[in-house]
């Protein structure tokens, strides 16, 4: 199978001299369920957003598709997010929407009708538990539930790739095997996914690929 | 359909920054208005009361009629002269004695001694002025004329009056507008700013600009509208009140205050909109990260 | 030092929203002061034009000197009048010469049959002018007196024009300093809404009202302070460039416009400060979570 | 021991109809190291928020060193606070501040000496891992690292409470280990703690009291 994604020695640092990411290259198949893991502080989360095109590599470079980042327009940016899911680490939920809108942002966004929107959104919080709150602030729910929120709206449009961060950080260990369970039938389906986490429990047994990461360095490549 | 429902959506997320930021934007826009509305006035008023100042060209006595029609016809081709009246030696007395309010006063004086008048009023007193010495003197090179003469202490103070005011209006109007335009600018920052987070979510998600800022910039033409609708109705209500404030100071006074017309509502309504548009823009877009 | 240190700090976070806010508060005082300005002008202005207005008493001819002695120090009695000048026939003449500014026109005219006049001047003509009527029939009644007459049409005209001003000021000053008020509460509000975090954080791990609110009050002081400083600088600038500008028209203009004297800076530097301390406490204390 | 905390039938209930806290009835003793878990939506969160007074129970009262705290006055509740080192589970950090500065905020508020706070703060830091982050603004920090500066405030003026709300959820095992140590330590000097967390691991072999929260409901007083 081809790669979806490609690393090439890519690079972050922050000035001043900060080095979150050290010319770290590695490939993803399309299919793939791939685990990032590495100690706090170790880089996780800037390869996410390096790859989500949050934020840009000092140097490198990153290929989705074939298609090198650098050189996507500002213009097409937007539509190349659509393609990928994305789990924040801290949320980053619209605090003062309803669940059911947070959730619903990344469909209407592409234009899809609202009856369509209704189904997918109410089967997604369905599933994961958070039937009845649909009407609730955001800023309302606990700990968990936003997480739950967040990946729900990363997962309600069905991505061809889908970057986790620590998506289970702050659900217990039957919502996580549940959440584990949502992650494996997408990858059956098809979707590509991209989990960075610290647990190791998460990883164990599931005899997928690891990727250990230290202070930005690729310690398995 | 689905847009209305976002413009709906968006409004009440921000409901309360639109509110208060549409205020102020009235509020600015009143005080611009109705400063722009005494300048108006005052240039109108000035002029009015200029208007009422006439040049008087004295007649050699016995002067011919039809010397004086020459030199009517002579006076008319000046190009500021409006209006040139014929005042026979009889009325110039009269005239005498209504300015001493008495006749007894003048009683030693016979129409015999006063010479015709020619009385000249002008089209734009302020501007004549400055060109009255010179027409004068031109006047009293004709012949037939015995001496021209004119109130020019008054009209020069008045001018004066008017310049001064004219000054004072337009550093006022100068001094407004840019506060008016700098606060419409900070507001529309201040309130979109404090939906920074949101507006970052929205393009980390994969909405375009024009999806997130579509209703943004709609509300801001609505506020721009609605703020400058209001704040023209304001001062409209001002001038009510002015007008019949001004009834009892000048009783004489008619027709009310001059008030914005047609095409400058049309200019300061679109400007206000544009501004808005402009200043929802910029703000908006510091937000956006793509 | 401590507290220094953190006031330091309290700007160095914030710092971009008081620049702006300050910049907001500068702006819409240097309109209010402006206006306020052209309002203690108008008055002070039309005040002096006035000023020059007199009330004419012509006397019976061939008055002795003792009788007009007499009612000269009659009418110093009066409490309005400031001054009363004596002039003699010849006088009259010179005046009405003056008036028609060429002799020959008033050739008739001998200082036989003109009355002697006594020119009355007034300390505040258009507090004056209100009284003048009542004032001249009671003049008349005076033995001796035989006409009381004075410009009336200009003094109400003056006066209307001041009046006229003078609401139009005083509406132009209510407004502008509702704008003004309402623009720094709100700006002083948004800014520090843009830190309700921080703010509710702060309360929470402990720290007291005081602790927290201390430096923001004080930097409100300050805000004000320079923010007034500021204005006045602005509006004084422009005053002087005003009193530049006046000397081109008012040839006798001399000693410049009316600035606010140092109890009106007090005031209104004062008025600011409260404003600012007051806003900024009603801000942060809504974010404060006990 | 005594009680230096009490609770007597707390219920909290958010409008219209949520119960997040349902008749909650226990004693700490003076000393104690308490765990409460339960699944996602419990009410742990809310437990301590009540604890702290950054919300006032619906019914029912609270009892902190024999005081009920429906008796504090709006004055006393920051020097009530201070007593009290409270983790977030959303860490309610000051984005814009350094890390020096958001540890060092819990100590300039008692009027503590500069030479005093920097010993303090820069001790406790470097426990936690973070020497070298220390003007660093915490927005710019990872998930992980926050969490430890959320921890270090919590702790830094030696309070006689601590409330950790899941204060492990984005740390790794060897630092979850530390993080652990830090709390016996604080524990055997005499502090009692309240740790909220749904990881089994972090109480499993420990033989700590351990609450479990249902619905709002406690399982075993
Ligand atoms: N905007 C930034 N500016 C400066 N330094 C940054 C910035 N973002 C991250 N860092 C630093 O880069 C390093 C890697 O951060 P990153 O968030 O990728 O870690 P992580 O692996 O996700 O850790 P965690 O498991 O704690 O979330 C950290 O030391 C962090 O302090
Ligand atoms: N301000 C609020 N308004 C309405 N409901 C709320 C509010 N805060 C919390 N809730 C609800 O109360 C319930 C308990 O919330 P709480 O945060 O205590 O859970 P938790 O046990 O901490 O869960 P988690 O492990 O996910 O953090 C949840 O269902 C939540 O949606
Ligand atoms: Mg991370
Ligand atoms: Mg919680």
């Amino acid at each position: 199978m081809e790669d979806i994604l490609t690393l090439e020695r890519v690079s972050k640092v922050y000035e001043p001299n900060i080095t979150a990411l050290d010319e770290v290259s590695f490939s993803v198949k399309r299919g793939e369920f791939l685990f990032i893991t590495g100690p706090s502080g170790a880089g996780k989360s800037t390869l996410l957003n390096l790859i989500f095109r949050a934020e840009k590599p000092t140097s490198g470079e990153i290929y989705f598709e074939g298609r090198p980042l650098s050189s996507l327009k500002k213009k097409e940016v937007p539509f190349f997010r659509r393609k990928i899911g994305f789990v924040f680490q801290d949320f980053k939920l619209l605090e003062n929407r309803s669940v059911f809108e947070n959730v619903a942002i990344s469909l209407e966004i592409q234009g899809i009708g609202e009856d369509e929107i209704r189904r997918r959104v109410l089967k997604i919080l369905e599933r994961l538990g958070l039937s009845g709150k649909e009407t609730q602030p955001v800023r309302q729910l606990s700990g968990g539930e936003k997480q739950r929120v967040a990946l729900a709206r990363a997962i309600v449009n069905r991505p061809k790739l889908l970057l986790a961060d620590e998506p289970t950080g702050n659900l217990d260990s039957r919502r996580t095997e549940e959440v584990m369970e949502i992650f494996e039938d997408l990858n059956a389906e098809g979707t590509t996914i991209i989990l960075a986490t610290h647990d190791e429990a998460l990883y164990a047994e599931r005899h997928r690929r690891v990727l250990v990461l230290d202070q930005g360095r690729l310690l398995n490549p | 359909m689905r847009f209305l429902k976002r413009l709906f959506l968006e409004f009440r997320v921000a409901a309360w920054a639109y509110f208060t930021a549409t205020l102020v934007i009235v509020l600015g826009l009143a005080v611009f208005s109705f400063f722009g509305l005494v300048y108006s006035n005052l240039n109108y008023f000035t002029q009015k009361v200029a208007q009422e100042l006439v040049l008087n060209v004295y007649l050699s006595p016995r002067i011919t009629s039809k010397e004086v029609k020459k030199i009517t016809s002579e006076i008319k081709k000046e190009p500021l002269v409006a209006e040139v009246r014929f005042l026979p030696p009889e009325e110039v007395l009269k005239d005498l004695e209504r300015l001493f309010e008495e006749k007894e006063l003048l009683s030693g004086i016979s129409p015999d001694f006063l010479p015709p008048v020619l009385v000249v009023s002008f089209k734009d007193p302020f501007r004549a002025g400055k060109s009255l010495k010179e027409l004068s003197l031109r006047l009293e090179g004709l012949p037939g004329v015995f001496k021209v003469q004119f109130a020019q202490s008054w009209l020069a103070r008045l001018a004066n009056l008017r310049r001064f005011l004219e000054i004072i209006s337009l550093w006022g109007l100068f001094l407004v507008g840019l506060t008016t335009c700098f606060i419409i600018g900070l507001v529309v920052r201040f309130s979109l700013s404090q939906r920074k987070e949101e507006l970052e979510v929205l393009s980390l998600v994969g909405a375009t600009p024009g999806f997130i800022q579509g209703p943004i910039l709609v509300i801001a033409v609505l506020q721009g509208a609605v703020a400058s609708f209001l704040a023209l109705l304001l001062v409209y209500i001002v001038k009510i009140y002015l007008d019949r404030a001004l009834l009892d100071f000048f009783p004489g006074f008619q027709g009310g205050l001059v008030f914005w017309n047609a095409s400058q509502i049309t200019i300061l309504i679109s400007g206000v909109v544009f501004l808005c548009v402009l200043g929802s823009y910029w703000a908006s877009r510091r937000y956006l990260r793509y």
